[in-house]
């Protein structure tokens, strides 16, 4: 890859996040452009990875060595397709049912195990070990077991909840409400952890090697959206989030 | 320095001729005894089960004979092409070692016990191959074999140490058909759910406005039982709002949702009996890709300022965008979806939020539909079982710890274990 | 009066909200602050521990399954266990279901290996992405070459010095799983605790709180969360990077985001009891 | 039709469904032969399934374009990114990365489709900010109970937010990021295994459904 390749992927990759941005201000046909592109070429990443990775190897290249025993699963695959055809769209059928039967058989043991048994195991695993525990230990392990059974309870449909079974309950909720204060915490976190991402690739981008790509592009869309709001938006008083 | 060669000598040979005992019967070691091959039950006919007796008081790790080691062979011819399968201290693999629970494994005491992968060292053998085993015990310089013993290995057909998993699942088939059943005949009793009241309050208000109520189910298909008990809750919604005579705006991510989504309005309107009311396009199809199906929603509640929202069913990122523009138009707005890390966002920014499994609840509640009414009654089993198990064990468990029944504390916790 | 103008400001364009925060991020990276992460949970040092405990030539498997879009968190999480399986040794094999996450792959690899003068098909192996992770991850219990036969490139793995003696679950040390899915739960549930092979994981910091129950009954063998988690573990092998610069310049946006909480609900309260 | 439109689907789901459920109890060759088979099928049958989506984008837009409809225009684009990709894949051989560096491939992922999808995702940190100014009500003892979670969690997560922890609640003796840990390993535990447990039960039912042929919803309308 030469330099003038690295120049002009800088400028594309700062040109395509700027125009998504550009939606915080107000809808426009550059964001547009970048948006149907985004559909297109996630589309075209997911073919051709399945091509090379599973199409040829796993079909292709079995097929014609002979072993004709993958043609069974291809062809339940491809009935999927037949969705788009009223008409036989029940052919199908064939193919949801075939993932949906191993997918359900698959889940349920695992979901025993790992949901179930293990959690009901983990809850009551630390007492085991009473004896060399802390206090504060002792107290978080029963605080873990008290408090998933009442957030269980919380989800009991099957007694009213009245009087002391409505305490019980209700103590459920703080410790949900405390789970999603966490989450709520961890997802801001995240949040900006990924526009810290493009706004390095863009600080990047605006550097000398790649010829102020950032720069250039983010002056070029303030210049538009100054033109537009002079030409189009003067008539209709337009911009209001 | 001779007396160094002197000991090195039998070692060598010991190596080298492995088989002849001749040698071993020169060292000071004790020898091996109950030395035995077998089939290792529950796998699918791969591994050998070796075992034989440690020393005495050998299973307290290295506490006797330390720096002993036990090296193991295996081959598949009677003589000769031993291959060292495994090396490890007395005192290790111990038959209390093997990791499975108490009804599938009786736990010998002081006695070794090794599995041995035959997969590792001979590829595509048939069952019924008879194979060869011996094991070596050196200390320093000295080395004691044992006698070879043969075993074949068998593919078995069940996992009794995975019986408590099988237990547990046909248990809840049984209750599963239980309440199916049940649900069908009679109907089951669900408790009354806070926040459904206010489905009847924002209806109210959005007829006294004369505005539109938005319901918007989410980006889920028709597989995952959110969805689904969004469908039967907009049945109810839809029913009321043809009742009040006010409107309904239904936006759509997946097209069979949508299928199916309009029949359940249409049913509805006609049993409101309000057929003439009913409109083709109160649900309509957005957008399959999901930043612009929020984006499109949120365009349609900012410009309609609908009097209610109703989010419903499986929701991922958009809940943040969909939320808060409710929130700031207005609206009354109601949510509950089971996706857990979206529901700090509707909790906050929803005057109420059904949370989790509320939301199937709901569903059922409204609908009585057997099929939610049946899956309900086996979770709410399943956590009864959770609960009550959780609570006894517990206590069981801490008395066991503090009174050291060290058996009984490993009872449960094997009950509660998978393999 | 006062109540009125509290009324407009509460409603203010968000786009305002918008510019308030493009600057107190972009700032900091144009100008980092110089204020390093202290702390290290304990999750993060349990896969650290995991990995340092191994002995040299052990074969530890990669699942990376993050795609551009969660990148930032989980690429430098990545790359740091990456650098501590090759500094210590480790044969690395790397497995992929996310589509998107190839192209990541290829550029931390070849990155990474540079530093460590580590070689293809010797010292570590990219496996090609599959789409069927139920499928794969159950095949791979009892061989995994019938369903991985080439790597990404096309050569054969068997003959590869990378994959010697390693044919399923029962030969690999540890499993790691970086992702912003659940397919970490599927290692769980369908590799961990079916086969016991310990399993560690790497996920956003959004994911992080749902694996409280699977880290404290041990199914999980450790757990690093969101670019907090990849900064930690970059002062743990003491090669900081960009989680470390990252956290680095969140700083100020955390602080903003509880200054508008606060500040909205004041005015709030204010409006309601004055 | 009935037969080859209903039934035999329905007998598939339970015939494969049963044995992959029965194949977790039997450790027989005959069963680990048996789920062998099914995991190549199954690799093979979900890499097509892909196609419905690709198929269903591809017919929307090429629809649009066909009709001349509002914003037709852009549709062009979802094309272009399209073939973009897949050309350049083609050209490359399906490889990102040589010895001679990035192909056009990795190019065209390092540029194209990395800047486009982490924006996407990126855009929500600014929802995020003004949702917790306009629409973060800390409106009953519950929202506050949740919102002094968040606020530890969103202060300690930073090293700034260590430093005025310490200044002001210094003298607890407790640091943040020990409170962080607490609320992670014992309440948010408690609250989220009582969750997990409920809806994965909920998954369980939902996939005996399935495999008895009760909830068939997934099949569409006859």
């Amino acid at each position: 890859m030469s330099e003038t390749w690295i120049i002009i992927g800088g400028w594309l990759a700062a040109g395509l996040t700027i125009f998504l941005f550009s939606f915080l201000y107000k809808d426009n046909p550059f964001f547009k452009i970048a948006e149907h592109l985004y559909l297109g070429a996630g589309m075209g990443w997911l073919f051709q990875v399945s091509v090379t990775n599973v199409w040829i190897p796993k079909i292709w290249e079995p097929v014609s060595k002979g072993e004709l025993l993958v043609i069974i699963p291809s062809i339940m695959g491809l009935s999927l397709l037949t969705q788009f055809i009223p008409k036989i769209s029940w052919i199908s059928r064939y193919g949801f049912t075939f993932m949906m039967g191993y997918g359900s058989g698959l889940a349920i043991p695992a979901g025993l195990s790992t949901d179930f048994m293990s959690q009901i195991e983990g809850t009551i695993k630390p007492f085991s070990l009473l004896a060399s525990m802390s206090p504060f230990a002792i107290f978080n392990s029963a605080l873990i077991a008290f408090g998933a059974i009442c957030v269980l309870f919380y989800f009991f449909f099957s007694v009213e909840h009245k009087g002391h079974l409505k305490k019980v309950s209700n103590v459920g909720i703080y410790f949900l409400m405390i789970y999603f204060g966490a989450a709520f915490g961890n997802t801001v976190m995240a949040r900006f952890s990924l526009l810290y991402g493009r706004f390095d690739d863009l600080y990047t981008f605006s550097g000398a090697k790649y010829l102020y790509a950032t720069q250039f592009i983010l002056t070029g869309m303030v210049i538009y959206f100054l033109v537009y709001a002079l030409f189009a938006g003067r008539s209709k008083n337009a911009i209001k989030a | 320095m001779p007396n160094n060669t002197f000991r090195f000598i039998p070692f060598l040979f010991a190596s080298v001729l492995a088989a002849s005992p001749v040698f071993a019967a020169k060292s000071t070691l004790p020898p091996i005894t109950g030395f035995t091959a077998g089939d290792m039950p529950y796998d699918s006919g791969s591994i050998a089960l070796l075992a034989w007796d440690a020393d005495a008081g050998g299973d307290t790790a290295a506490a006797v004979s330390p720096g002993t080691l036990y090296r193991v062979f295996v081959s598949s011819l009677e003589t000769g092409g031993w291959i060292k399968a495994a090396e490890f201290p007395a005192g290790e693999k111990m038959s209390k070692n093997i990791e499975l629970p108490f009804w599938a494994w009786k736990v010998q005491g002081n006695t070794h016990a090794l599995k041995v992968e035959l997969n590792n060292y001979f590829s595509g053998f048939k069952d019924g191959t008879v194979f060869y085993f011996k094991i070596a015990k050196v200390k320093g310089a000295a080395a004691i074999e044992s006698e070879v013993v043969s075993s074949v290995t068998v593919s078995n057909w069940f996992r009794l140490d995975r019986l408590n998993n099988l237990i547990l699942l046909i248990i809840l088939i049984i209750v599963f058909f239980w309440a199916v059943f049940h649900a069908r005949r009679k109907g089951l009793f669900i408790r009354r759910i806070a926040g459904l009241d206010a489905i009847d309050e924002a209806i109210g208000r959005a007829t006294e406005m004369g505005k539109p109520i938005f319901y918007v189910p989410g980006i889920g298909s028709m597989s995952s039982i959110s969805t689904i008990a969004s469908a039967f809750i907009l049945g109810e919604v839809s029913k009321k709002v043809a009742q009040y005579d006010s409107q309904i705006k239904v936006p759509h991510y997946d097209p069979i949702v949508m299928t199916v989504c309009k029949e359940v309005v249409k049913q509805s309107y006609m049993e409101a009996g309000r057929p003439d009311s009913y409109r083709e396009d109160i649900n309509q199809f957005v957008s399959a890709d999901q930043f612009s199906y929020a984006a499109s929603v949120d365009g349609m509640i900012s410009r309609e300022k609908p009097a209610a929202c109703f989010y419903m069913g499986y929701f991922m990122a958009e809940s943040l965008l969909l939320a808060e523009v409710g929130a700031t138009s207005g609206a009354i707005q109601i949510a509950g979806t089971d996706v857990e890390h979206q529901l700090p966002f509707f909790f906050t920014a929803c005057d109420y939020t059904l949370i989790g499994e509320e939301l199937y609840a709901a569903g059922a509640y409204l609908s009585k539909e057997p099929m939610l009414l049946s899956a309900l009654k086996v979770q709410d089993f399943g956590k009864l079982v959770v609960m009550v198990s959780v609570f006894f064990s517990m206590i069981l468990v801490a008395l066991g710890a503090r009174f050291g029944w060290e058996g009984f504390v490993r009872g449960i916790l094997h009950l509660f274990r998978n393999y | 009066m006062l109540k009125e103008q509290l009324q407009k400001f509460s409603r203010i364009d968000r786009r305002w909200i918008f510019l308030l925060l493009a600057i107190t991020l972009l700032v900091p990276i144009i100008k980092p602050i110089g204020l390093p992460n202290k702390t290290i949970a304990e999750a993060t040092s349990r896969v650290y521990g995991n990995i340092e405990k191994l002995p040299a030539g052990s074969f530890v498997l990669f699942s990376l399954d993050y795609d551009p879009s969660t990148r930032p968190e989980l690429h430098p999480m990545a790359t740091a266990l990456v650098r501590h399986a090759f500094s210590r040794n480790l044969r690395v094999g790397v497995v992929t279901y996310i589509a998107g996450s190839t192209g990541l792959i290829e550029e931390l690899f070849a990155r990474v290996s540079k530093e460590y003068n580590k070689s293809d098909g010797k010292d570590y192996v990219i496996l090609p992405y599959m789409p069927n992770i139920l499928a794969v991850m159950t095949q791979m219990s009892s061989d995994l070459y019938g369903i991985y036969t080439k790597d990404r490139n096309g050569i054969d793995v068997r003959g590869m010095p990378v994959m010697k003696g390693v044919k399923n679950y029962k030969d690999m040390s540890l499993i790691v799983c970086v992702t912003g899915t659940a397919i970490l739960d599927y290692w769980v549930a369908f590799v961990g605790d079916k086969y016991s092979v310990p399993v560690a994981g790497g996920v956003t910091a959004i994911s992080q709180p749902g694996y409280g129950p699977y880290l404290q009954t041990n199914q999980l063998k450790g757990l690093i969360g969101g670019m907090k988690g990849a900064a930690e573990y970059e002062s743990l092998i003491k090669q900081p990077g960009k989680g470390t610069s990252g956290i680095d310049a969140l700083n100020l946006a955390h602080l903003l985001v509880l200054a508008l909480i606060l500040t909205s609900n004041i005015i709030l309260l204010i409006i309601k009891y004055l | 039709m009935k037969l080859i439109k209903k039934q035999i689907p329905l007998a598939i789901v339970f015939i494969t469904g049963v044995f992959t459920l029965v194949s977790y109890y039997v450790p027989n060759k005959t069963s680990i032969d048996y789920i062998e088979t099914m995991n190549k099928w199954q690799n093979i049958v979900v890499a097509f399934a892909f196609l419905l989506g690709l198929v269903s984008l591809f017919f929307s837009h090429y629809h649009k374009i066909a009709r001349k409809a509002d914003g037709w225009g852009y549709s062009i684009f979802v094309f272009v990114g399209f073939l973009t990709i897949v050309i350049s894949a083609y050209v490359s051989g399906g490889r990102q990365m040589t010895d001679a560096g990035l192909t056009p491939l990795g190019w065209s992922f390092k540029y194209i489709y990395n800047a486009l999808s982490g924006t996407m995702f990126a855009v929500l940190a600014f929802y995020i900010v003004s949702t917790a100014y306009r629409s973060f009500r800390i409106k009953s003892l519950q929202a506050f109970v949740l919102f002094v979670a968040a606020f530890i969690l969103i202060l300690g997560k930073v090293p700034l937010g260590q430093i005025i922890w310490d200044l002001a609640l210094g003298w607890t003796g407790a640091g943040v990021d020990q409170v962080i840990e607490w609320i992670m390993q014992v309440p948010a535990v408690a609250g989220k295994r009582g969750i997990m447990i409920g809806i994965s039960i909920g998954a369980i039912v939902t996939s005996l459904k399935i495999i008895f042929g009760i909830e068939k919803q997934y099949m569409g309308k006859d």
